[in-house]
């Protein structure tokens, strides 16, 4: 099997599953519009996690009746809630919280990602500019930033020697997670620690823009 | 202490002249001041800056003032829910200053409460920085950014009593209480007037003594 | 009469007296601890002011059964309440108000205060060290700063040319009030504005250590 | 979320070790962490290096810890109304660093919101200037005060849910909020233990989250 007979479904769940598994119950999370909100469903038996939304819910919950959408949105502005325990703070705390080191983790999608860890995820000169919302902070003050991403981007690696788009911030990045594998930002650089059996070592070097030191054993990722 | 701080809405907008710079709270529309939006669109209000956290979205909250052509400037952290504000900016119809989101909470509060601006490690490395001061502490680069004030700010409260303390409802909350430290002039509207007193003081959340005026808000 | 045949009590209740009449109906005041606390009870009928109290209450007011002093109590440690329509905050929030000029007055004492409206009010060297508590940021971010104090202390002048003690904040009294008269801090130096009949000129002239200009005409301050 | 946070008061005590440094939320002995202060007593922890707005009174509050020697360091922005502080300083049996009272709790902020410190017109061209650098923007002096951090911090709640969620009653707040972000470690004494969810969430002050243990406080 290679990515080509994944769908795009399929790829999402791989890598939301598996990003399912870095986190510990307790912790508190935040997560990424799109793809990381996914995560929550992957989550093992035993394991809660605390969804902060940085728009100021500690707690996040689904949308409920008792929360209208008027008065409860979560960070992509759809209607949400808070769970019995949660709080609604305001912003300058909620990014007290974010920067000061209170979140756990924060799971994130990714333009680019480096050797060093370096993350692009907000713009493309020319082309995007949706601005960089709570993301600058996020993965400056989150204790452990993951990035789940596709591995490549039509075929292009987005995990490179070093960045080419403007960067998020710098050496923030601490875990990858592809539907390939699941690779580590190191200060030696990056660590290819568990990979798709679908693919061959060769095949996740190929589909990526930076040298990879493989663990050993290495492995599989499901 | 029981002064009533009640205007009717045409008066209220009235003090937002063309040209002001005003900040508007809430998130992707949440939170917005709706009624004092649709007040300013009725009024023909322009020339404004906006302070607000994001564009929110086409026809929604601060988004029927992006529409409208009412803004000049925005300094928002986000913008990417309303397409308008890229189509204005790319066509130079529109200023657009992004700050990140902690950055753009921690100005505002450094404009309210008198310190000279915010020591942040966001944006270090990045082209948030250019330009910008950076500043050593304990061998750690700190971003110098600094405080944002406005002329006017447009709160929304859930429960709002004659004096003008506030209770949010949800997390509407946002960059409210910090913005009615940041304006010269402060205006809530308020969903529901309740008594003074009604609110515990343990759970004001806005003190009165940050608002000028309360206008009726409510259903919309 | 001289200020012998005024007897403590008396001159504390004038100078709180005139300092009242500084305060506009609807002022958010903060008063220092001793003589300031004095005034609200010499308020003129129909003015109304908001006390904000530095340890958390906007809307401070005496003891009452409802607010025990294990929960509640002012900046000087002392049971106290918060009326209807006050708030309870904590001190990032309470200093935010007073830095940020969200604070109409502050009337506190001092040991000295000289012509560039410099305070010194928080220490003598080897002797006393309480420590400036929340002066130093009252003085520098209220937008008006009224200094209430005896004029003299034991027949020394307070009122100086430079102050001699450490500072609690540079050039930041706006108004001295005494038993003598009201003094008006401006940029060409300190200025009798009113006087109490009970002196002349001469003799509040004689009490104090820094140029005085005198007011054309010169009210009484009663 | 609903996890139980309480344990006993000796096993909280044994928490802070002899040499730690300590928050204590609390204005001259109101809102002090009275019971766990006890404990500490009676534990007999010393050499800490306490961080508390003040000495509170005598025999009251933090003034236990003065007295009965148990401090090396006091970190405060008034000692006046506890005696024992001056004369312990005086013997020099207690360092005291005196921090202007909005200043400390804007650096316990800072230490606990990852911003590299304070940037405060409070100060400037006084003793408490001496040694620390200044910074200008836009023309006018601001002293940078650096965030103040601690090994832990020994709330006082009056509701408090076995997730740890806080709602301060009166104003025993205070500098606790800020507190609770600041420490490696926080210990909440609960005046009430209440069902999770009991405080709506628009009233929580402190989240649980910021909170690693509870211990019975109440009466005294």
């Amino acid at each position: 099997m290679s990515t080509m007979q994944m769908d795009k479904v399929q790829i999402r769940e791989l890598i939301a599953g598996r990003v399912a598994r870095e986190l510990n119950d307790g912790d508190v999370v935040n997560l990424g519009i799109g793809l990381p909100t996914m995560i929550p469903s992957f989550l093992p038996d035993g394991v809660e996690v605390i969804l902060e939304a940085e728009n100021g819910i500690v707690g996040a919950g689904p949308a409920t009746d008792t929360f209208s959408a008027r008065y409860v949105v979560d960070a992509g502005g759809k209607q949400a809630s808070a769970i019995p325990g949660g709080a609604f703070i305001d912003s300058a705390t909620s990014f007290g919280l974010i920067r000061g080191g209170h979140i756990d983790a924060t799971v994130l999608g990714a333009l680019e990602v480096d050797a060093k860890g370096n993350l692009a995820n907000w713009i493309i000169p020319g082309k995007m500019l949706p601005g960089m919302g709570g993301a600058m902070d996020l993965v400056v003050g989150a204790k452990r930033v993951i990035v789940a991403m596709e591995h490549t981007q039509k075929g292009r690696p987005k995990i490179l020697e070093a960045c080419t788009l403007p960067l998020t911030a710098v050496e923030c990045v601490d875990l990858i997670v592809t539907e390939m594998g699941v690779i580590e930002v190191t200060p030696d650089g990056l660590v290819l620690k568990e990979i798709n059996p679908a693919f061959t070592v060769d095949e996740v070097r190929e589909a990526t823009g930076a040298e990879l030191t493989i663990a050993e054993p290495l492995p599989s990722m499901l | 202490m029981a002064r009533d701080k009640m205007i009717a809405l045409a008066e209220a907008v009235a003090k937002v002249e063309d040209g002001m710079t005003v900040m508007i709270g809430g998130f992707m529309g949440c939170g917005n001041a709706h009624v004092l939006i649709d007040g300013l669109i009725e009024a023909g209000t322009k020339d404004l800056t906006l302070i607000c956290n994001d564009g929110a979205l086409p026809g929604y909250g601060v988004g029927k003032l992006v529409e409208q052509h009412r803004l000049r400037k925005l300094i928002a952290s986000h913008v990417g829910l309303n397409p308008e504000v890229g189509r204005q900016m790319n066509a130079g119809e529109l200023e657009v200053e992004l700050v990140p989101q902690g950055t753009f909470a921690e100005r505002i509060r450094s404009g309210g409460t008198g310190l000279g601006g915010v020591l942040t490690p966001t944006g270090i490395g990045t082209i948030v920085a250019e330009g910008k001061p950076v500043v050593e502490v304990d061998g750690k680069a700190f971003l110098l950014e600094k405080p944002l004030r406005a002329d006017i700010a447009l709160l929304s409260g859930y429960k709002v009593d004659p004096f003008g303390n506030i209770w949010y409802r949800g997390d509407t909350r946002t960059f409210q209480p910090v913005m009615a430290m940041a304006a010269d002039t402060v205006i809530v509207e308020a969903d529901q007037l309740i008594p003074l007193g009604a609110i515990p003081p343990e759970d004001v959340v806005t003190s009165g003594i940050l608002v000028d005026h309360i206008v009726k808000g409510g259903d919309w």
